[in-house]
């Protein structure tokens, strides 16, 4: 059990992202692990339905978009998990009355797609300029037959693992903002695989940090 | 390629174990005493426990349990209306919604609403109606949902009894209760508060046959809502009314009396919650 | 946290970088006659006894203690005095509704124009360009537009747009095309005269002798948020020596 | 959401740029804008790029029964979806007008131009076929959706590969990938739709309008056609009256923008044919930009595993001990049960006194079946209808007509009748 | 537990309300911070269904129905057969639901259970496969909330689990001369239930004080939710948390100690309410 750290398994694929590369949206990104890549594009604070309005904050829609036939429970689960990553992260306070859309097209599912929707998620609300307490990002972890942790799993590591968990971690704290799992996993094995994902978000937000950068070097 | 994407899909095709039974079900006989013991041609009603307010979100609630039928209404509201039109600024609006649970029949239902649902919430519509001062709830609306738990037979006439005592409980101001009743007439012979196999299982050949609802105010000695199906003469329909009134004053003081003790419980002001 | 503010000035923040209140500010209290106020614009908060960045961008610094945070964003969001560029989409009553790309429709009196009085109202039609100013823009209340200055004047306010083209950019290039002496502009006069109305809402209007000009200097602006300073200038100097 | 609504001034600039020949973005009269076709990881998963314009197209396929009608013919299905990504005028799951126009229109183009054998797709007559789904998704709409839909929908066609299956008796096996090489749709020809948009009553024309010029536009006439000049479909919209000969200018001029078109198709093909060959890495993340100073990547990192398995210890073993015992479910009645003492639900109101006075409560059951007794021998002479409980606290009321061969355990049963839904069904067995 | 002396108006500051009971570890219905309400379980209540449950959790009511079919098995999967749950949330069961087809809250806790079932293996759809790529049963458990009084995701897994426990599938022969089923209603048997989930669900207030079991008053002031689902074996078969305020891994330890607590509870609970109607048969 103890020897489970240090494996090979547990790296992040290639990693990547784009910013404003749509041109309607309010703010887009596609975000890329490996070869699980999703594009999202945020739209507002822009004007709300009457029947959707709240009185003292925005109104945050997730909408997530597979790539074959209709969104389905499973969508409507996930949306629900970014959904409330989001408002958490968000300061909804500062928009009252008006509408946000966040929409995630799956482009290519290879593993970890919630986590890599949470990223996605994540620069496209900074690209929008919303105002946010802090970022967030997401890791998935998967056990393996043998009680091995790896991290960002491919879909067939996912298929072959006993466990799999999602969670995202905060910036500020690296406290566990959401949780999804799979499966069945001990108590031990939980604990380790929310370290692990403290430990794996810190070279998330250090790579939104050097997008960020990069993004407005020219402007310095 | 429709399908329903907001619930948790099974196989596109599914049959009941029913179908393949190896010995066919028996058939239930058309004379003689009834399946449950009651007695056919006279207006033996089955008994019903009823208990009011069980909903703790709700305005009013009530639940109704006759023989194995069982089935609970909420009420909420008066609340704003949704659809502003001339017509609710003097008078309220009253909602009927009436749904059988999936697993509430012996073949399971599907959870999108059938025709046969949205008939039963027209029907309980019409019946309680005439029953609420809607005039005194302008601008506004009054929910009423019924959730039938199981169907084993006269699920609208304990559908209008429920919902009326559901209103009731929830305080909105009403000229009388609605008690529901119904009758299956088969040939000469009659069923009063038939049961799902007694509403299913009547005998094709034979005329004079049918199915009688009735809502009606006890206090007031008039009728709210009327449905029939099948073919009845005149005279036996006129009885059937009769009969079915009949069974309306039997159903009376055990609503008066579930009612009652509800307003009682409710009278002491609640401590602190 | 003065000076930690002004170390960072000219960085990249992201939302969640914070800055203590303490440490030196207790000290500059006893040390000067006045503390040091810190005035928060755009993307930063103040959360109890921190700063918080809540935008991504780099951190602009404005003598002498305005501080606030330079984003690409797209999305405006109104503020009190900015002035903008509206389309008016709805005339009703004694207001007309104006679209300017925020989360609703600004209202604009007929009488918030120069002159206008009960009898004489202006002549504008639905569709017609405003430019206007922030009368009131709060995030409770409806925004309300007005065309002119406290005075009473124009002030340049009002109905525009005759045979111009409008267009969108980032809400960071429009502040860069405001500023005092903006480089992007001064580049621009070098190659054609042309008519140029900027709202802070990222919409920019520009009218020049030829629709083939004004079309040029619209994709020159577009492309100008993502180029530096002499990567600009020479794409604008290439247009001027090119055959047009 | 609402989209932008277009001032007086742009769309009187916009017309008059038209009339000088002059295009937002430069092009000319007759120009496309850069098509980009690039491809995911998957099989028969396409993007294309039409300026600013940007569409995916996912083609998949499944099983199924044949059509009653057709049955030794697979079935195509094609769905475009206007996600609200690409515009904030699109509203998810509602069938827009353009949205059902963009299907028909697809429809047209690629099932009634017949140009894939779906008869290579039957498996065994009558019973299974491949259904061919089309997925086509808009990310972003500057204009002249349709042409960028056609491109991918045919593209996505061309590159797919549906799994290879074996008959053996009546048994269909699908092989795997690794098993046996996937097969390519047999494809005819490639109809690709070329639109054309009309200013001031069709005095102007220009092809592949943007979203501005779309808006201005009087009419639009939009043409399918394949790399053989044959027309498979022509559909006008916003009731313009065109000439005859403006109809067959425009179908030359789409003759050779499909040629041109379908040149670049089979450019991209086979590009991507090579890289998978070569066995490099293909699909979305190559084609990211890294140009682009919006745009970073970053290679395969390690994680530091240095005191996770240490704090993960830490954390369990600070963890509370768990009680020894639980406390034990209270069972009133068969088939019922409760534990905890929490507040109280409204169902069960009165089910602490229940707990309470259990005893009494068993007297009032037993006073009450003798009520029943006497009221049944009433109610069997006069028929009348009574309410048993005269107990100002009870609040079971029953109504019960004449049931002379009632058992005690059935009034145990309606005892529990105040846990609504009562357990009475076993009581009849 | 005495209430504060100084209570806040409940309906003008709910938030305040609720905080000055907090303060004093306390619940505005008196319980204590980790204290369930009172949970009653009624099984068998429906004769149309195969298995039938109806749980209260305080005043959340939720019944469950399950209802078994035939079905042919797919060339995927040819030995297994369906379990197809879903939880409605009707607008009878409170007065936030609008009627129409499920909301997000619905499908995500139809998802939830489907998760919850995959997970724990309370059933292993190899059980229900009658005759291998042919016939199998599809269980349709279908779940409805009849008063929504907060933390139905519990009370959702006890009516599940309690009603699979009480179903019983007729025996089905396939005749070999004509190859259709034969249902006999008389030979009954019970579902072989593998393991026994139990939830326990949890509100975080003002980003840091955990409650367990919230009324639908105490979700809708939460700042984020939890449900922790556990087996008998103390393995976890799901830690839902969909958002909200972040949590650091110790308080998250906390949440599963509670319920691994509460797990044995209901496990006992469902044991003995079933083995009641057994002996009472």
């Amino acid at each position: 059990m103890m020897e489970v750290c240090g494996s090979s398994n547990v790296t992040l694929r290639e990693f990547g992202c784009e910013q404003s590369l749509l041109s309607r949206p309010d703010g887009s990104a596609s975000f890329i692990q490996g070869d699980t890549s999703v594009m999202a594009g945020v739209y507002g604070p822009a004007e709300v339905k009457v029947s959707k309005e709240i009185y003292d904050r925005a109104t945050l829609e997730v909408l997530i978009q597979p790539k074959v036939g209709l969104p389905s429970v499973r969508e409507r689960s996930q949306e629900q998990c970014v959904r409330e990553t989001c408002e958490a992260s968000l300061l909804l306070s500062l928009h009252p009355r008006s509408s946000l859309t966040l929409i995630l097209q799956v482009l290519h599912d290879d593993g970890s797609l919630l986590s890599c929707f949470l990223n996605a998620a994540c620069m496209a609300l900074m690209d929008a300029g919303l105002p946010m307490s802090c970022l967030f990002c997401g890791v998935t972890c998967a056990i393996d037959a043998d009680g091995q942790i790896i991290t960002d799993p491919t879909a067939a590591q996912e298929k072959q693992s006993r466990a799999l968990m999602t969670f995202a971690i905060d910036s500020t704290e690296h406290r566990v903002m959401m949780s999804s799992t799979k499966g069945s996993f001990s108590v031990y094995e939980l604990q380790q695989c929310i370290a692990v994902s403290q430990k794996a978000s810190e070279k998330i937000f250090q790579f939104y940090r050097d997008s960020v950068r990069r993004r407005y070097s020219k402007t310095l | 390629m429709p399908t329903d994407t907001k619930r948790v899909r099974g196989p596109e095709v599914s049959k009941s174990p029913s179908l393949y039974l190896s010995k066919p079900p028996v058939v239930l006989p058309s004379h003689g005493p009834r399946a449950d013991g009651r007695q056919r041609d006279q207006v033996d009603v089955r008994p019903v426990f009823v208990r009011c307010g069980l909903v703790s979100q709700a305005k009013g609630s009530a639940y109704i349990e006759a023989g194995n039928t069982k089935l609970m209404c909420c009420v909420y509201g008066p609340r704003e209306t949704e659809r502003k039109d001339e017509t609710d600024m003097k008078c309220g609006r009253l909602t009927t919604d009436m749904r059988f649970a999936p697993f509430s029949c012996p073949e399971r239902g599907s959870w999108i609403q059938g025709a046969q649902e949205k008939d039963l919430s027209l029907m309980l519509h019409e019946s309680l109606q005439p029953a609420v001062c809607l005039h005194k709830y302008p601008r506004s609306q009054i929910e009423v949902n019924v959730m039938v738990l199981e169907n084993s037979g006269s699920v609208l006439a304990h559908a209008i009894t429920c919902a009326s005592l559901a209103l009731a409980d929830a305080g909105i101001e009403m000229y009388d209760l609605v008690l529901g009743c119904s009758i299956q007439q088969d040939g000469a012979s009659y069923v009063v508060d038939p049961s799902y196999m007694e509403e299913s299982c009547s005998s094709v050949s034979s005329e004079n046959q049918g199915c009688l609802t009735v809502a009606f105010l006890p206090s007031l000695n008039q009728i709210s809502g009327l449905q029939s199906d099948g073919e009845m003469t005149e005279k036996t329909l006129t009885a059937g009314v009769r009969t079915c009134i009949e069974g309306c004053y039997k159903l009376y003081p055990v609503i008066q009396q579930a009612l009652a003790s509800a307003v009682r419980k409710a009278a002491p002001p609640p401590s602190e919650s | 946290m003065f000076s930690t503010l002004k170390e960072k000035v000219g960085e990249v923040l992201l939302p969640g970088d914070e800055f203590s209140f303490d440490t030196d500010d207790t000290i500059s209290l006893t040390e000067h006659v006045k503390p040091e106020k810190v005035v928060c614009g755009p993307g930063l908060r103040r959360s109890g006894d921190r700063l918080v960045v809540c935008k991504s961008g780099v951190l602009r610094h404005k003598q002498p203690n305005l501080f606030w945070i330079e984003s690409q964003q797209r999305r405006y969001v109104p503020a009190k005095g900015e002035t903008i560029i509206g389309i008016v989409t709805i005339k009703s009553g004694d207001v007309f509704k104006v679209d300017f790309g925020g989360s609703e429709q600004a209202s604009l009196s007929y009488l918030a124009f120069e002159g206008a009085t009960k009898r004489n109202r202006p002549n504008v039609q639905v569709g017609d360009l405003v430019f206007a100013q922030f009368a009131i823009a709060n995030k409770d209340m409806e925004p309300e537009l007005v065309c002119i200055d406290s005075s009473g004047r124009a002030n340049g306010m009002g109905v525009f747009g005759g045979g111009g083209l409008l267009f969108k950019v980032s809400l960071g290039l429009v502040r860069r095309l405001l500023t005092p002496h903006s480089e992007i502009r001064s580049d621009l006069d070098q190659l054609f005269p042309c008519e140029l109305v900027v709202g802070m809402n990222g919409r920019v209007w520009v009218k020049s002798s030829s629709i083939q000009q004004s079309l040029i200097i619209t994709n020159l602006l577009q492309s100008s948020d993502t180029m530096t300073a002499s990567q600009r200038q020479q794409l604008f100097q290439r247009v001027k020596q090119g055959p047009l | 959401m609402k989209d932008t609504p277009l001032c007086n001034c742009e769309r009187d600039f916009l017309l008059k740029a038209i009339e000088e020949k002059k295009r937002l973005d430069g092009r000319q009269t007759y120009d496309y804008r850069k098509i980009k076709i690039t491809f995911g990881t998957d099989y028969g998963c396409c993007f294309v790029d039409l300026g600013k314009t940007r569409v995916m197209a996912q083609v998949s396929c499944e099983l199924v029964a044949p059509k009653d009608n057709r049955p030794n013919e697979g079935i195509m299905f094609f769905n475009v979806e206007l996600s609200p990504m690409a515009s904030p005028a699109f509203e998810q799951g509602r069938q827009s007008e353009l949205s059902v126009k963009l299907n028909r229109q697809l429809e047209r183009c690629l099932r009634n131009s017949k140009c894939i054998d779906t008869e290579s797709l039957c498996v065994v007559s009558g019973e299974k076929v491949w259904q061919i789904r089309v997925d086509v998704h808009m990310l972003n709409h500057d204009g002249n959706l349709m042409d960028a839909v056609s491109i991918a929908a045919i593209t996505a066609l061309c590159h797919f590969r549906r799994p290879d299956v074996g008959i053996q008796g009546d048994e269909v096996t699908v092989y795997s990938p690794e098993e046996r090489d996937p097969i390519p749709l047999s494809i005819y020809h490639m109809p690709i739709s070329v639109s054309f948009s009309f200013f001031q009553e069709g005095t102007y024309l220009l092809v592949d309008p943007c979203e501005r010029e779309e808006r201005v536009m009087d009419g639009l006439l939009m043409i399918a056609m394949n790399k053989h000049r044959e027309i498979c479909s022509i559909q006008s919209s916003g009731g313009i009256m065109l000439l005859k000969e403006q109809v067959m200018r425009c179908s030359k001029i789409a003759s050779v923008k499909v040629s041109e078109i379908t040149e670049l198709i089979n450019k991209a093909l086979e590009n991507d044919k090579k890289a998978r060959k070569a066995g490099g890495r293909c699909g979305f993340a190559e084609s990211m930009p890294q140009e682009r100073i919006t745009a970073l990547k970053k290679d395969k990192t390690a994680v530091e595993m240095t005191d996770v398995s240490e704090r993960a210890n830490e954390i369990v073993q600070k963890a509370e001990a768990l009680p020894q015992t639980v406390p034990s479910p209270v069972v009133p009645v068969p088939g019922v049960g409760q534990v905890g003492q929490g507040p109280q639900n409204t169902w069960g109101l009165d089910e602490e006194e229940d707990e309470e006075d259990s005893d009494e409560e068993q007297e009032e059951q037993v006073t009450k079946m003798e009520e029943e007794h006497s009221e049944n021998k009433e109610e069997s002479r006069g028929g009348e209808v009574v309410e048993i409980s005269d107990s100002e606290e009870e609040e079971v009321v029953i109504l019960h007509p004449e049931k002379p061969d009632r058992t005690p355990k059935n009034t145990g049963s309606t005892s529990h009748q105040k846990v609504a839904a009562s357990s009475k069904k076993r009581t009849k067995k | 537990v005495h209430p504060p002396c100084f209570v806040q108006p409940r309906t003008a500051e709910p938030l305040e309300y609720h905080r000055s009971f907090l303060k004093e570890n306390c619940r505005s219905d008196g319980r204590e911070l980790s204290e369930f309400r009172a949970t009653t379980l009624n099984i068998g209540s429906i004769s149309t269904a195969d298995g039938s449950a109806l749980v209260k959790v305080g005043n959340t009511t939720v019944i469950c129905g399950i209802k078994a079919e035939l079905t042919n098995t797919t060339v995927e999967t040819p030995g297994k057969g369906y379990i197809v749950p879903n939880v409605d949330l009707p607008p009878l069961c409170s007065s936030r639901f609008r009627p129409g087809p499920p909301g997000e809250q619905a499908q995500a806790a139809s998802q939830f259970i489907a998760d919850v079932i995959e997970s724990s293996e309370v059933i292993q759809t190899e059980d229900l496969c009658i005759e291998r790529g042919k016939l199998c049963w599809v269980l349709y458990c279908d779940i409805m909330c009849l008063d929504y009084d907060g933390n139905v995701l519990d009370a959702c897994i006890i009516a599940l689990l309690a009603a699979l426990k009480n179903t019983k599938l007729p025996e089905v022969i396939i005749n070999t001369e004509t190859s259709t089923p034969e249902v006999n209603l008389e030979k009954k048997q019970s579902l072989h239930i593998h393991k026994h989930p139990v939830g326990a669900s949890f509100c975080v207030f003002d980003d840091s004080i955990l409650i367990v079991d919230p009324t639908s008053e105490e979700e809708s002031l939460s700042t984020a939710q939890l449900t922790v689902v556990t087996d008998e074996e103390g393995q976890l078969c799901s830690l839902h948390k969909p958002g909200g305020t972040s949590l650091p891994g110790e308080k998250l330890q906390e949440c599963i100690s509670r319920a691994t607590t509460r797990q044995r509870e209901i496990q006992k609970l469902v044991d003995k309410v079933i083995n009641s109607v057994k002996t009472a048969q």
